[in-house]
């Protein structure tokens, strides 16, 4: 990375390694996934279910549960400061604070024994100096400003009285009320219609394009990566296999697993397909964590797997500008899938 | 194809369920899940069946196989109505039509063996047991890509992809000419959700059956489906062919929906909602058009005059007042 | 950052035991407390069982000669006022006390679970019936229902556990209920449906079994329970009468006269309720732990 | 010393009396309480703990007198004694209580338990107010001894039964002043008493503790000034000794017999043999150490010596079968008497012993079924809910049942009548001896006190051998009170008569 | 909300009048009456004698026409008399009731004020050695027979103390007041609080794995606010209900507990009661105690709808 891009990264994640200690085994959730975030860029985490996505989210937030999951290796700075070796005390200071956290599920995520004006004003009298009055005036603004209608009476409910898409607006104005320097959406719009993710997504956008919050979106989607994200990274099985930016990644994907997701998502608009074509589908099942193959963990649902590729895991590579895959083909891999 | 017969004919379907509530549990209110609906499924024939959480989608599933009694309405089935059927008249009727549920786990009872889960139609309608019915399970298996070894095995030693293909095994069993399917790949991973629409595909190929294929996700639907019929709020709005529907959006509730789409192409225009607010209650659907609260084009009569679901043109009908009720053309 | 040892996590985690007896002995071990309960339940049953060849001497046989003795190498629990051995009696008195906990709560449950099931599936008037049923018993007090029921049917073995068993039907019965009525709801009951199925084989194939979990968790701590409503009964002077040594009449009896003269004759038919009752509800803690799914890890 | 005024006696009551009404009842839970509120026409000397037609003192009658033919009792009543609402005392609140004891009255009890008291009661006559008479069917020495007891207090005529039961009017020492069933009793001094200076106390207090342990707790830890009378069981007094070591307790027979009703109506106890095999088999010794740690008496009916006036001498008593001291040689005669009637080491007779699901009545029921065993008897045990055992027993619905005789007045009179004359109500086997009961009355008549007791020595032991209803034992009780609480005497040969606490007093 | 509570309230009435029957059915079925206990203290009965007084009480009347009367006088606020003492009943039952329900109220408070917190702290510590003593110490408590633990606390206070806190109904000091029916209270209270415990700690795990308590966490928010403002609101919920089941049971352990401390309240009545067959006594105490829990029931509810805003009954 060069010096004038380091200037502005708001979080540099490390070769972080997070594993849950399980009765069925060892789970490697997150195997040496590194990556970075600058201010105001907004970085898509694609990949199955599964595949280690939130436990990312949670490990830089420092919200794995333990027992049975542990951070066991890299480090995750956050404008400098190394998180991972952070008193809680300190850590609290800085969720909520310097990074906020928007969960999948919007109707589970807020408490619902706690009107919706306070559960943003709480995070607001946490980390501000702010009497209550204040507190809860700023709440309503931040309601406004997530364009949930009547600001100030929804503030008096409670999250049931909520439809899916306000509840997540206001997640959102909660995550956003202290300003963080970094957003983690965790699939964000997954529980929601599709009319609704739109909204939500283009209100995610632009008030990250105001407040120049970094945004790490963590989606399966790769529809919604195409119209949200700068720079793409894609986990496979607890790793990183693939990063670019998001034209490149569309353009040129270098990794198998990333050609076939593209491959085997049905477009929209299918007009001139033939209504029984099949679909390219990527063969065998999504690997359990726990007994992943010595080689690429993709090796055996990969039609192109080499005798290598089963037996030595590729690292990561720049297979290009700005492009990491790790693939022992990746060079063969051209154009668009 | 559409001068054959239909297999499922549906007209007017109604299903409303009581909101109960004062002193003696009396209806206080009523959902309007499903409010006159009218379609038809040839034999063959994929119909897709979009719209929001809640527009009563699965409602109409369930209808269709008697698993809610719908309050009016005809279904016809091979031309028989069975909305009138009692439950033992019902029965041979249940062999011809069979459902696949969204949640593969939960529609799988835990505690039994995937052999005798997809066993125990043939048992039930008496067509096979003890050897013949293993038999006709392990086929049934080696069918929808699992290993007949595995018949042994429980729901959770499964994946959700082997779990979505048991169901389907299930279905498949009593050798039914129609299949609902109720979001049968929205539980499933990205890279399995192709498998198992490959596998439906390939068995409409090879049996002829027809399917009522429910979904959210419009590109599923697209790709599976010769027809596609929106719903809004308990309401079909728009119905067509697939391509025409695609090509010629009319209802703006289906433009929107086409349009809050995201594409998989960063170089496509930026995600514009095209619609505000949310999905009405169905307890107190808006007056007039029910799309009317966030339609951008809406006009007086929109707010006062339900539209009919009218004819606009090659077998694509739009449920719409603009441009004398045959919806806007994009 | 401190340095981990994955083995020992994994191990504590049980990763290397997921299956048969190593599964076994690593839930054993997981939940000792559990199976501290396990043991003493067994235990128990086995005393109860083998009564007849444990016991060292007639449970009811009188010897004016070994009166009140202490414990000793001849009586290990000493005598009581009428000179019966009290181990033999403890050992017998198992099995009045578990007759009556498992009776009791067999019965118990299984009229629940009826009326549950019957009250879950067929919602309508019967289970508005039943509802009303079950609301009645709730509101009638264990303790006083049991008095009355014993009362009117007099204080045999039977009897006691009939008296017993029925307060506790209603909150079976409430459990069998929601978990029926959530089960209904579930896609698999729907594609039984759908495939023809009658509701009584969906009721007893696909719902009941799935009911069995909370079932026996319930059941075990009620077990616990009736051992000691059986107890207070006693006390009353309801309980399961002579010449059946229950535990609850041997303490509750000796407990006024002999506490201070042969404390024996109250410590040890105390500490055989007490180690029962613990024990069924260790158990029944570590079932419960065990049977929800939610919480593996 | 000189006793002391003042001061309220506190007792813990053992349970709830169901009522007031002395004549109502038929427990020592009721005379307890209540007998301090009444006088009798004459009494048992409160100070003298034997019971004996030479301790009767006056009462209400200043004296009495026999009619030359002793068919003709004649009390002289004291004058100006006044009932606690204030109303004076006369002849005719005597014949009132008496005729309504007789049935005779418009009045009546609910229940009239002691009815065959007067059987041989005429008529009672008053003259003027202030003289009374008890006229006879046949001379009856003993009616005196029953006027004695503290079961036979004088109620007054313008109360009605139902009004005794609730708010009881005496003349006694105490005045009633609140029962509230389940809590507590209370009694307050009558100024007003007619003897001079008594009583002492200010007043009693009954406090209700049916739970023994809480209330022997109680009395520990001073709360109470004095226990139950004859309610401390024997192990509980050596608890009472270990904590209380300052305490006084006296352990003594309470004239209550515990034996066991045989239903010789019907199979197999019809069987006269089968009947002796069972006095037989019993080790009445073994009962006594087992229950009462060697603290209790045997004898036959009546009650034995040293307390008891009327006991068999011990060797008329060992001659009776089964009361003989080899306890083998009698089960070896009784396994014999088995054999003959046909049941053997292979045949074992299955009997139930019925009885009352109340310690008293089982402990001795299990300990009765225990001895059978060496008999080839095997007997189960059947506990009846009290609601069920009189009706039960009236019903002859038992074989062998296990019961306790209480007998208020240590006099053959009250005990062989009330128990073993045909056609009695208190008679549950239906023994009947026509020989026997002319005995009955033989003696009764017999003015001669020595000639009276060797008739009735040869009626107990005949009863005794014909197995009508064989006598366990006499049991004995413990009472115990705090040594600043004088002037309390437990009778030695009674349990209903000693209670009127007139000269208790505390010396505190 | 009021359409909910009328439905309520009907359907309470529909309890107590099935529970007004059963107990009447059921007391009638119970072999043997006053009438007979009467004269089985007599020693023998006299038929005619028992034929009278089973009229004068009225126990010679079809059941029908009994259970109607009762009822009929119920509503006239008329609860009969007492076969035994001959009172009214509700002059026998109305100064007992205050003395219970003290009892019962410290008992609860005794419980819930132990429980909850220590509920809590279970939780919090799950698998800690400090959860590990508190599960154990609950569930001894949840395995000793409720009048054995009476017993014991009256034998160590006299051995103790030289005294023992038995009932008495003018207590001179304050102190003593407040021992009489404290220890009582603790003695029953003992078994609720463990059972609280169990139900807060098991509740409070189950909220501790919720999505929103996750979300508490990455606002910020310390582990206390997590634990009491976050999941204790929601972990409440089961716990109230079970204090209010705990309702019905205590009546149980106060039968056993005002035994074992002497103290004249209503559950020993009844059991007293109960063994004369003093029916109106027994019908109207059972009724009485029904209302109770029924009320209690009901109270649990609405405090449920009070803290839980999800639910607004009958909308
Ligand atoms: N609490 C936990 N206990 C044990 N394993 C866990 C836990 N949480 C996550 N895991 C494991 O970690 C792996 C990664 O999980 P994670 O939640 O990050 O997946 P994801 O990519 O976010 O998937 P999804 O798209 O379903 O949200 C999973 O395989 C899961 O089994
Ligand atoms: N049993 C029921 N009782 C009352 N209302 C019901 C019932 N089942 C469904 N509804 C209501 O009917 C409406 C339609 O429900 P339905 O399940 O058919 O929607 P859907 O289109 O399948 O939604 P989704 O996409 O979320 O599955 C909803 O508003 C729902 O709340
Ligand atoms: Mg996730
Ligand atoms: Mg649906």
């Amino acid at each position: 990375m060069s010096e004038a891009r380091k200037d502005d990264t708001i979080l540099e994640v490390k070769n972080l390694q997070t594993v849950f200690f399980t009765n069925s085994g060892l789970f490697r959730a997150v195997d040496n996934v590194s990556f970075s975030v600058r201010r105001g860029e907004t970085l898509a985490i694609v990949g199955e279910s599964g595949c280690g996505k939130s436990v990312t989210a949670l490990s830089v937030m420092r919200l794995v549960p333990d027992p049975p999951g542990r951070v066991v290796g890299g480090t995750v700075t956050l404008e400098g400061t190394d998180l991972l070796s952070l008193e809680e005390a300190e850590m609290r200071q800085i969720r909520g604070n310097r990074i906020s956290m928007i969960f999948q599920e919007p109707m589970t995520s807020l408490n619902p024994v706690m009107r919706i004006g306070d559960q943003i004003t709480e995070v607001l009298r946490l980390h501000q100096e702010m009497t209550s009055k204040e507190a809860w005036t700023k709440a309503v603004e931040m309601l406004r400003l997530v364009r949930i209608p009547e600001p100030d009476r929804r503030a008096q409910e409670y999250p049931h009285q909520l439809s899916g898409g306000m509840r997540q607006r206001a997640m959102i104005a909660m995550a956003l009320a202290c300003r963080p320097a970094l957003l983690i959406a965790d699939e964000p719009t997954t529980a929601l219609d599709v009319t609704i993710q739109a909204q939500i997504l283009a209100l995610i956008v632009d008030l990250q394009k105001r407040l120049g919050t970094g945004l790490i979106l963590i989606t399966h989607d790769l529809g919604v990566v195409a119209q949200t994200a700068q720079r793409v990274i894609v986990m496979y099985a607890g790793k990183k296999v693939e990063e670019a930016t998001v034209e490149d990644l569309f353009e040129n994907p270098k990794h198998p697993y990333t050609r076939g997701l593209m491959a085997s998502m049905p477009a929209v608009i299918s007009f001139g397909a033939k209504t029984d074509a099949r679909l390219n589908e990527i063969p065998g099942m999504v690997p359990s964590l726990t007994n992943l193959p010595p080689g690429c963990a993709f090796a055996p649902r990969c039609r192109l797997a080499i005798d290598r590729c089963r037996a030595e895991y590729p690292p990561l590579q720049e297979v290009d500008v700005n492009h990491l895959a790790a693939c022992w083909r990746a060079t063969e891999l051209v154009g668009a899938p | 194809m559409t001068d054959q017969r239909p297999l499922l004919e549906v007209t007017d379907l109604v299903k409303h369920y009581a909101v109960r509530g004062g002193v003696l549990r009396r209806r206080v209110g009523t959902v309007h899940a499903v409010d006159g609906v009218s379609f038809s499924v040839a034999r063959g024939e994929t119909l897709g069946l979009v719209g929001e959480s809640g527009c009563g989608k699965s409602t109409v599933a369930r209808s269709v196989l008697r698993l809610v009694e719908p309050s009016s309405g005809a279904i016809k089935l091979n031309g028989t109505d069975i909305t009138g059927l009692s439950k033992a008249e019902m029965r041979p009727h249940r062999r011809s039509m069979q459902i696949v549920f969204q949640d593969p786990f939960a529609s799988l009872n835990p505690r039994m063996t995937a052999g005798d889960i997809v066993g125990e139609p043939l048992s039930v309608h008496g067509l096979a047991t003890g050897r013949a019915q293993q038999e006709r399970v392990a086929e049934l298996f080696a069918q929808v890509g699992l290993r007949p070894d595995q018949m042994k095995n429980y729901p959770h030693q499964f994946s959700g992809g082997q779990r979505q293909r048991i169901c389907i095994a299930r279905a498949l069993s009593l050798g039914p000419s129609l299949i609902v399917c109720d979001e049968p790949v929205s539980a499933l991973d990205v890279s399995i959700q192709a498998q198992v629409i490959n596998l439906l595909i390939d068995l409409q190929r090879k049996n002829d059956f027809s399917y009522l294929f429910i979904a959210h996700d419009l590109a599923v639907v697209a790709h599976i489906s010769h027809r596609v019929a929106v719903m809004y709020l308990g309401r079909i709005v728009e119905i067509a062919d697939k391509t025409e529907l695609f090509a010629n959006p009319r209802h703006p509730y289906t433009q929107a929906l086409l349009a809050s789409v995201p594409v998989a192409d960063p170089k496509a225009k930026r995600l514009a909602p095209m619609v505000d607010g949310d999905v009405p209650s169905p307890i107190n659907p808006p007056s007039g058009c029910a799309f009317h609260t966030r339609c951008r084009y809406v006009m007086d009569r929109c707010k006062v005059e339900r539209p009919a679901l009218v004819e606009a043109g090659e077998g694509h009908q739009v449920a719409c007042w603009l441009n004398d009720g045959t919806g806007r053309p994009e | 950052m401190t340095t981990i040892n994955f083995e020992s996590e994994l191990r504590r985690a049980g990763a290397h035991s997921t299956h048969g007896w190593r599964r076994l002995v690593f839930l054993a071990q997981r939940y000792l407390l559990g199976t501290v309960g396990l043991v003493i339940m067994v235990l128990f049953v086995w005393m109860a069982i083998s009564a007849d060849l444990i016991a060292r001497y007639d449970p009811l046989s009188v010897d004016s000669a070994q009166r009140l003795a202490a414990p000793s190498a001849a009586h290990w629990m000493g005598t009581d006022s009428f000179g019966r051995d009290v181990w033999s009696r403890i050992i017998h008195g198992a099995r009045i006390s578990l007759a009556v906990g498992i009776g009791a709560t067999a019965l118990g449950s299984t009229i629940g679970v009826i009326v549950g099931l019957v009250s879950g599936y067929l919602s309508g008037w019967v289970d508005l019936l039943f509802q009303r049923i079950t609301d009645i018993l709730q509101a009638l007090p264990l303790l006083v229902l049991a008095l009355v029921m014993t009362a009117a049917l007099g204080p045999s073995l039977p009897n006691v556990i009939i008296a017993i068993a029925i307060p506790l039907i209603p909150t079976v019965a409430r459990v069998i209920r929601a978990n029926t009525l959530a089960l209904r709801e579930l896609p698999f009951v729907e594609a039984a449906k759908s495939i023809g199925m009658s509701e009584t084989r969906i009721a007893l194939r696909h719902v009941l079994p799935n009911t069995l979990a909370p079932l026996i968790v319930l059941a075990t701590a009620q077990l616990g329970s009736t051992i000691l409503t059986e107890a207070s009964l006693s006390f009353l002077g309801l309980g399961i009468p002579e010449p059946y040594p229950s535990w609850g009449r041997m303490l509750s009896e000796s407990a006024a006269e002999y506490v201070r003269v042969a404390p024996w004759l109250v410590i040890f038919p105390g500490v055989a309720i007490s180690l029962a009752v613990f024990g069924t509800n260790l158990f029944g803690d570590a079932l419960r732990d065990i049977l929800d799914p939610r919480q593996s890890g | 010393g000189e006793p002391k005024q003042g001061g309220i006696l506190r007792v813990y009551h053992r349970d709830s009396p169901g009522s007031a009404s002395i004549h109502e009842g038929a427990t020592y839970s009721i005379n307890v309480p209540f007998m301090p509120v009444f006088n009798n026409l004459v009494m048992f000397k409160q100070d003298v703990a034997q019971n004996s037609v030479e301790s009767i003192v006056p009462d209400l009658a200043e004296s009495w007198a026999w009619s030359s033919d002793n068919k003709k009792l004649t009390f002289k009543l004291r004058q100006g004694v006044k009932w606690h609402d204030g109303k004076p005392f006369t002849s005719a609140d005597v014949k009132c209580t008496f005729d309504m004891l007789m049935g005779k009255s418009q009045q009546k009890f609910r229940q009239n338990p002691r009815k065959s008291w007067y059987d041989q009661v005429n008529e009672v006559t008053v003259n003027g107010d202030f003289e009374a008479s008890f006229e006879l069917k046949r001379p009856q020495p003993a009616l005196l001894s029953l006027l004695a007891s503290g079961y036979t207090p004088v109620y007054p005529c313008h109360v009605s039964p139902a009004e005794m039961r609730t708010k009881p009017v005496g003349t006694g020492p105490f005045k009633f002043v609140e029962f509230k069933a389940n809590e507590s009793i209370k009694l307050t001094k009558n100024p007003d008493y007619f003897k001079k200076g008594l009583p002492h106390l200010d007043g009693i207090e009954f406090t209700i503790i049916p739970n023994r342990s809480t209330a022997i707790l109680g009395f520990v830890s001073g709360k109470f000034d004095m226990t139950f009378p004859t309610e401390v069981s024997i192990p509980l007094l050596k608890d009472v000794k270990a904590q209380a070591p300052n305490a006084v307790c006296v352990v003594e027979p309470v004239n209550v017999s515990t034996n066991i009703i045989v239903n010789s109506s019907s199979p197999p106890f019809d069987n006269i043999d089968i009947r002796r095999a069972l006095a037989l088999a019993l080790d009445r010794k073994a009962f006594i150490s087992i229950l009462f740690e060697g603290q209790a008496d045997i004898g036959g009916t009546m009650l034995p010596a040293p307390g008891g006036l009327w006991a068999m001498p011990k060797e008329m008593l060992e001659s009776i079968p089964g009361y003989g001291p080899d306890i083998n040689a009698n089960r070896e005669e009784a396994r014999k008497l088995m054999q003959k009637a046909g049941y053997g080491p292979d045949k074992h007779l299955s009997v139930k012993v019925s009885t009352r699901n109340i310690p008293v009545y089982r402990d001795p029921a299990v300990i009765l079924i225990d001895q059978m065993k060496n008999i080839y008897i095997d007997g189960e045990l059947d506990v009846v809910d009290t609601a069920q055992w009189f009706p039960k027993v009236a019903r002859k619905d038992y074989t062998l049942g296990l019961n306790l005789t209480g007998n208020a007045v240590d006099d053959p009179d009250q005990s062989f009548y009330e128990n073993y004359s045909c056609g009695s109500e208190r008679n549950y086997t239906n023994y009947c001896n026509k020989e026997i009961e002319k005995l009955f009355d033989q003696q009764s008549a017999e003015t001669d006190k020595e000639k009276r007791k060797k008739l009735v020595w040869e009626i107990d032991k005949k009863l005794q051998e014909d197995v009508a209803r064989p006598i366990i034992f006499h049991a004995r009780q413990g009472s115990c009170w705090h040594p600043y609480v004088k002037g309390i005497t437990i009778m030695v040969n009674s349990s209903y008569n000693g209670y009127r606490y007139e000269d208790v007093w505390m010396d505190k | 909300m009021f359409a909910y509570i009328v439905r309520r309230l009907a359907l309470m009435l529909v309890t107590l009048i099935g529970i007004s029957i059963i107990i009447f059915v059921l007391l009638r079925v119970v072999p043997g009456n006053i009438v007979d206990i009467l004269f089985d203290a007599a020693g023998f009965v006299d038929p005619t004698d028992k034929a009278n007084l089973e009229k004068e009480l009225g126990l010679n009347l079809p059941i029908y026409q009994q259970y109607l009367n009762w009822i009929g006088g119920l509503l006239h606020g008329d609860l009969g008399y007492s076969y035994v003492s001959e009172k009214p009943a509700l002059q026998e039952i109305l100064p007992r009731i205050p003395i219970t329900a003290r009892l019962a109220a410290l008992a609860l408070l005794f419980s819930a004020s132990i429980g909850i917190p220590l509920g809590v702290l279970s939780a919090v510590h799950q698998g800690s050695r400090l959860d590990y003593a508190l599960r154990v110490v609950s569930l001894s408590g949840l395995s000793l027979p409720s009048f054995w633990l009476g017993l014991l606390i009256l034998m160590a206070s006299v051995s103790l103390f030289g005294s023992m806190p038995i009932y008495n109904p003018n207590p001179k000091t304050w102190t003593e007041a407040l021992a009489i029916y404290a220890v009582p209270a603790m003695a029953v209270g003992f078994r609720s609080a463990a059972l609280t415990m169990r139900i807060t700690r098991s509740s409070m795990l189950e909220i501790l794995r919720q999505d929103y308590i996750r979300t508490a966490r990455a606002k910020g928010a310390s582990e206390a606010s997590v634990n009491y403002r976050h999941a204790l609101k929601n972990a409440i919920l089961p716990v109230i209900t079970v204090i209010g089941i705990e309702a019905a049971f205590l009546i149980g352990g106060l039968i056993v507990t005002e035994t074992v401390f002497n103290i004249p309240g209503v559950a020993r009545f009844l059991v007293e009661a109960l063994r004369w067959r003093d029916y109106p006594i027994v019908q109207n105490l059972v009724m009485l105690i029904a209302v109770v829990v029924v009320v209690a029931n009901f109270t649990v509810d609405m405090l449920y709808a009070a803290i839980d805003p999800r639910i607004r009954y009958g909308d």
